[in-house]
């Protein structure tokens, strides 16, 4: 299992080094703030330690509350990001129906 | 659910969730990448309960538990991102980051304290807890600290600012190392595991205080690379490659975006993270006193000259930003436009405190995509403007970063304001911007200098010109 | 285990698909040649099957001439896209004498 | 060897392999990175015959066949790198791409037919075993189809180009679908192994065959990301992680590189693959008898031109590399040059038959680098250029491809070298280029033809130029 963790641990970090070339600064922040809702992917493992918590109520707990602090990251950060891109978005539109 | 359903959605949900990445980092595209990650995530949260509930099933207070989650940090999460100015984005995300990292440090204890129940046993889950517990409290409070400086609620102690501090972080460092080693020696002993969130804790407080608050986006970019880490060290603790590919991927991600961050301020990684705060000491010195042949103006003679002008160009700066300044400048510039002036902006990249802040808060306040001008885009047109109107803007502008080599900008790509007939300078003094260093624009003769906040100008300006009769039909 | 697989399999066409981004048409027969000899990395493959054909004398055969196949490709390969950019890389270092 | 080394190994070949792949994609890298990638091969050898060693040992059997089969493979591959000339490099990339596809192939055949011995039992080995079958049979006859064309071995019958083709391939591709199906159904009897093998190697002959020879280099650098994809599914078959990666890797980067390719010659995958022999009717019907207005002329006019002129531009094409010209041009222009005469090449990106391939050639002649100029560079050079020297090359600069919309041509990016005062075209007679359609240049008044094959063009122009007394200091 170890092994197979490694394998995706490598080729997802070269991924991520890859699939950001050349940002305009415009799209700093907001990649950022996207970026940084993707990071609440631990809403994963907080889940799992939920559910896998059997009755242990410290566990629950833990488990909820990171749950919790996950998706205030993802839901914030994708909706925060969404207002951001939609300010830039409304541009181009207009560029186009000059 | 099938196993085979289970792992095509799990490949799914990472192939989305790169395709959101790269989009990310386009214009075009940035919108639906975010909106195409956020499928992504719902999809992964969506797989898992599934698969859970067609093989175990979910016990009421697994449900219950889950559901409180969801709602409390749903909910203010949806809140803080609808409320929240633009002009604070920076303080969002830096919040918004260390919810994250707090979310695998909380994980990581929940299998630190409980290594039976979530089949966290073994080497491999140790040392992953361990690199969990490190990088997310360092995240967490690294993030808060960073939030804190960005809306002033902080400041950092002087003794912060003195070599001492590499000497404590050192020591915390070090009793983080001795708490990593004893959990792993003795799994079974809490003290390794408090000594570590402790120490680390503190660590990433000690780290991120003496940054200059200017300096903060790089550190919150950089945070947000760890937060990815950290959310992989999850991965492994929880053996979900899902989560070990997201992760790796936000993490090196954020590490390329705060190396073209730092790039793009001419500044390097290492003198954010170790130099302090910039120019702390020469900004307060050396900025003030030493101007001469400052010709000041006042609100009147600017309206009067912006009546007489055919060009006008306006550079935002960061005062702007903090002044926000952005809707009362909107007015002033719907104004010069009724009375035929045409209006441009020039953004620099690095002006404001965050990479693209300046566009944002324009776009915010309604300014036409068209009268945004890159700098190269904009550079060249300085000599034909009559006005430039520079607001809070300091460093962006500073003729020394092209002239004069032994300047600490020199090299930072400028915009040329001082090729253009007359330019006004709004700021609240003479102190310095960012860099802390002298700007020789300001002594030039066809600079004047309109002091006051930035708001506040504004709208006596639109008050002038308004009595000078322009902006009606 | 079949599933680690298909996780590296779609991490490594992904990262495939990012890493070529703007080639310049001069490089296209050098890059499809340089590709073409790591293509040739079945010499594992075939290596695999020779030691663990035992006596198995028509497995070892199989094997001995697929690592045959195998090694001309990589060998020709890279050598034959060292002698392509051999050419190129003179270039470089004339101008630089200038 | 600890199964930690072994990983590592595994581990960093596939770093090292995709560093590599990236650094292809730029000039100043790519020799460092090929090299790089050829480290990264060795290393996961070693790796995996140490491994063994370490644990159940190489038996002398073994031995034997693992160095003569490295030897024969190794040896007639190093001799084939350094015989073959620059002007096949086409055909030797068919070549070593077919060798890989049958490599994997014979892996493939041997799991199929001692599934025990290679642990390459159950369902997933069965369906990758016929992966590696398929993919592997068509790369290898596919390509060695390709390589025969290329070298003008074979030419494509008639009836390949009608539409019975397309019957023919359907029924090949439905047969091998059969075959695949009775192996995963019946793994123990051959027949379906065989019919499998049987129909896709057909299949590979049948659907290369009726491509244009100038369609090749898309064709190769296609079944170049076959290869790769047999490579991976011969991953499946042994498992292996990094022969999957690397495979994965390959088969996508040669996609890429596919479509790149495509989009530089205006062309369409699908147009290349089962569009057929391009305009083969239409370059024999209309490329020859349209013309009106040739103004034709001999070596000795031309060589007068180009002593009276300042200024000379060659342009290479695929008639050039076809005639192995470059060395005798190079000779032209050592004299042109030390008549003080100042000479460039006017490089298209697609000129030839394979991008990139006039660089290569004239690179081998040994043509200073600075005197290459792309197509972007050259394009505003020509008005003043005095003489442009056309050497077999035609589409790349048929000026319809500006002015008519309707010319297949429209919208591919063209030199101008009607722009400049005298224009030759060197070529044999009046048959169309590679795009079959007439080209308006050859009719302008400036324009003269020179009637002959390039090499020969050239030694006579050498000579006449050295009897006017040039290239004597
Ligand atoms: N954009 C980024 O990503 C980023 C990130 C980090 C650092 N930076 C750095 O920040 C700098 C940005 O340049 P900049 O020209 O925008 O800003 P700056 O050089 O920092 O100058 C801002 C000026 O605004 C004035 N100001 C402050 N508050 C004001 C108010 N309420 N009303 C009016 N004026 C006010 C200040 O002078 P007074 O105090 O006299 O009013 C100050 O001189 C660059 O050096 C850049 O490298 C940028
Ligand atoms: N570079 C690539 O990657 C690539 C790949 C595939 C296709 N293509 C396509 O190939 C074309 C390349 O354009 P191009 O202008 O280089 O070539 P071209 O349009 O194919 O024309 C070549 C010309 O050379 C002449 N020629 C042939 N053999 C000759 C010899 N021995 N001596 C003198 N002349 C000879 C031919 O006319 P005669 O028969 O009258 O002598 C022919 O008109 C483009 O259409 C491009 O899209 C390029």
């Amino acid at each position: 299992m170890f092994v197979e963790f490694l394998w995706v641990l490598l080729l997802g970090s070269l991924l991520g080094f890859e699939l950001i070339g050349k940002v305009p600064p415009t799209l700093h922040t907001p990649l950022m703030s996207g970026a940084n809702a993707i990071s609440g992917i631990t809403v994963l493992a907080a889940l799992t330690a939920i559910i896998k918590a059997g009755d242990n109520t410290a566990l629950l707990l833990l488990g909820s509350v990171s749950l919790g602090f996950a998706l205030f990251n993802v839901i914030g950060g994708f909706l925060v990001t969404d207002r951001m891109l939609a300010m830039f978005s409304r541009k181009p539109a207009r560029k186009e129906n000059r | 659910m099938s196993d085979l359903l289970k792992y095509a959605i799990e490949l799914a949900a990472v192939l989305l969730l790169a395709l959101g990445i790269k989009g990310l980092s386009k214009v075009r595209s940035a919108r639906g990448a975010n909106q195409l990650a956020a499928v992504a995530m719902a999809l992964a949260v969506a797989g898992l309960l599934l698969n859970y509930l067609s093989t175990s099933g979910l016990s009421l207070a697994a449900w219950t538990w889950i559901i409180a989650g969801t709602l409390v940090g749903g909910v203010l999460g949806a809140i803080t991102a609808q409320r929240v100015p633009m002009t604070s984005m920076p303080e969002t995300v830096a919040l918004f980051n260390g919810c994250g990292g707090m979310s695998s440090l909380l994980v990581a204890l929940a299998a630190a304290l409980y290594p039976a129940a979530l089949d966290a046993t073994g080497p491999v889950a140790l040392v992953s807890i361990v690199v969990s517990v490190f990088v997310g409290s360092i995240t967490f409070t690294g993030s808060i600290v960073a939030m804190a400086k960005l809306q002033g609620w902080l400041s950092t102690p002087s003794w912060m600012q003195s070599k001492l501090r590499h000497v404590v972080n050192i020591a915390l460092a070090v009793a983080a190392l001795v708490g990593a080693v004893e959990m792993i020696r003795n799994a079974d002993s809490g003290t390794g595991l408090w000594l570590l969130v402790v120490s680390s804790s503190l660590l990433g407080i000690g780290v991120t205080l003496p940054i200059g608050g200017a300096d903060m986006p790089v550190v919150i970019s950089l945070l947000n690379s760890y937060s990815g880490v950290a959310a992989a060290a999850a991965g492994f603790v929880v053996g979900s490659q899902l989560l070990i590919v997201a992760g790796a991927m936000v993490g090196a991600a954020g590490l390329i975006l705060t190396q073209v961050m730092c790039n793009g301020m001419n500044r390097s990684l290492i003198s954010v993270l170790f130099g302090g705060a910039l120019g702390a000491g020469s900004a307060a010195g050396g900025g003030g006193g030493e101007y001469t042949n400052i010709t000041s103006c006042s609100v009147e003679e600017c309206a009067l000259t912006l009546e007489a002008a055919e060009r006008v160009v306006i550079v935002p700066g960061y005062g702007l930003a903090v002044a926000q300044a952005q809707h009362t400048l909107r007015e002033v510039t719907r104004v010069l436009e009724t009375a035929g002036i045409d209006v441009a902006y020039a953004i620099h990249p690095v002006a404001g405190r965050m990479p693209g802040h300046m566009n944002v808060l324009l776009a915010e306040a309604d300014v036409p995509y068209e009268q945004l001008k890159e700098m190269d885009q904009i550079n060249p047109e300085f000599p034909a403007a009559d006005v430039v109107l520079v607001l809070g803007a300091n460093d962006v502008v500073n003729p020394q970063a092209k002239s004069d080599p032994n300047s600490p900008l020199y090299g930072m790509p400028v915009l040329d304001v001082q090729e253009a007939r007359t330019v006004f300078v709004v700021k609240r003094g003479m102190s310095a911007g960012y860099s802390g260093i002298k700007n020789d624009l300001f002594e030039l003769v066809n600079t004047s200098m309109l002091f006051g906040d930035a708001k506040k100008v504004l709208g006596d300006l639109l008050v002038e010109l308004k009595d000078l009769g322009l902006g009606k039909k």
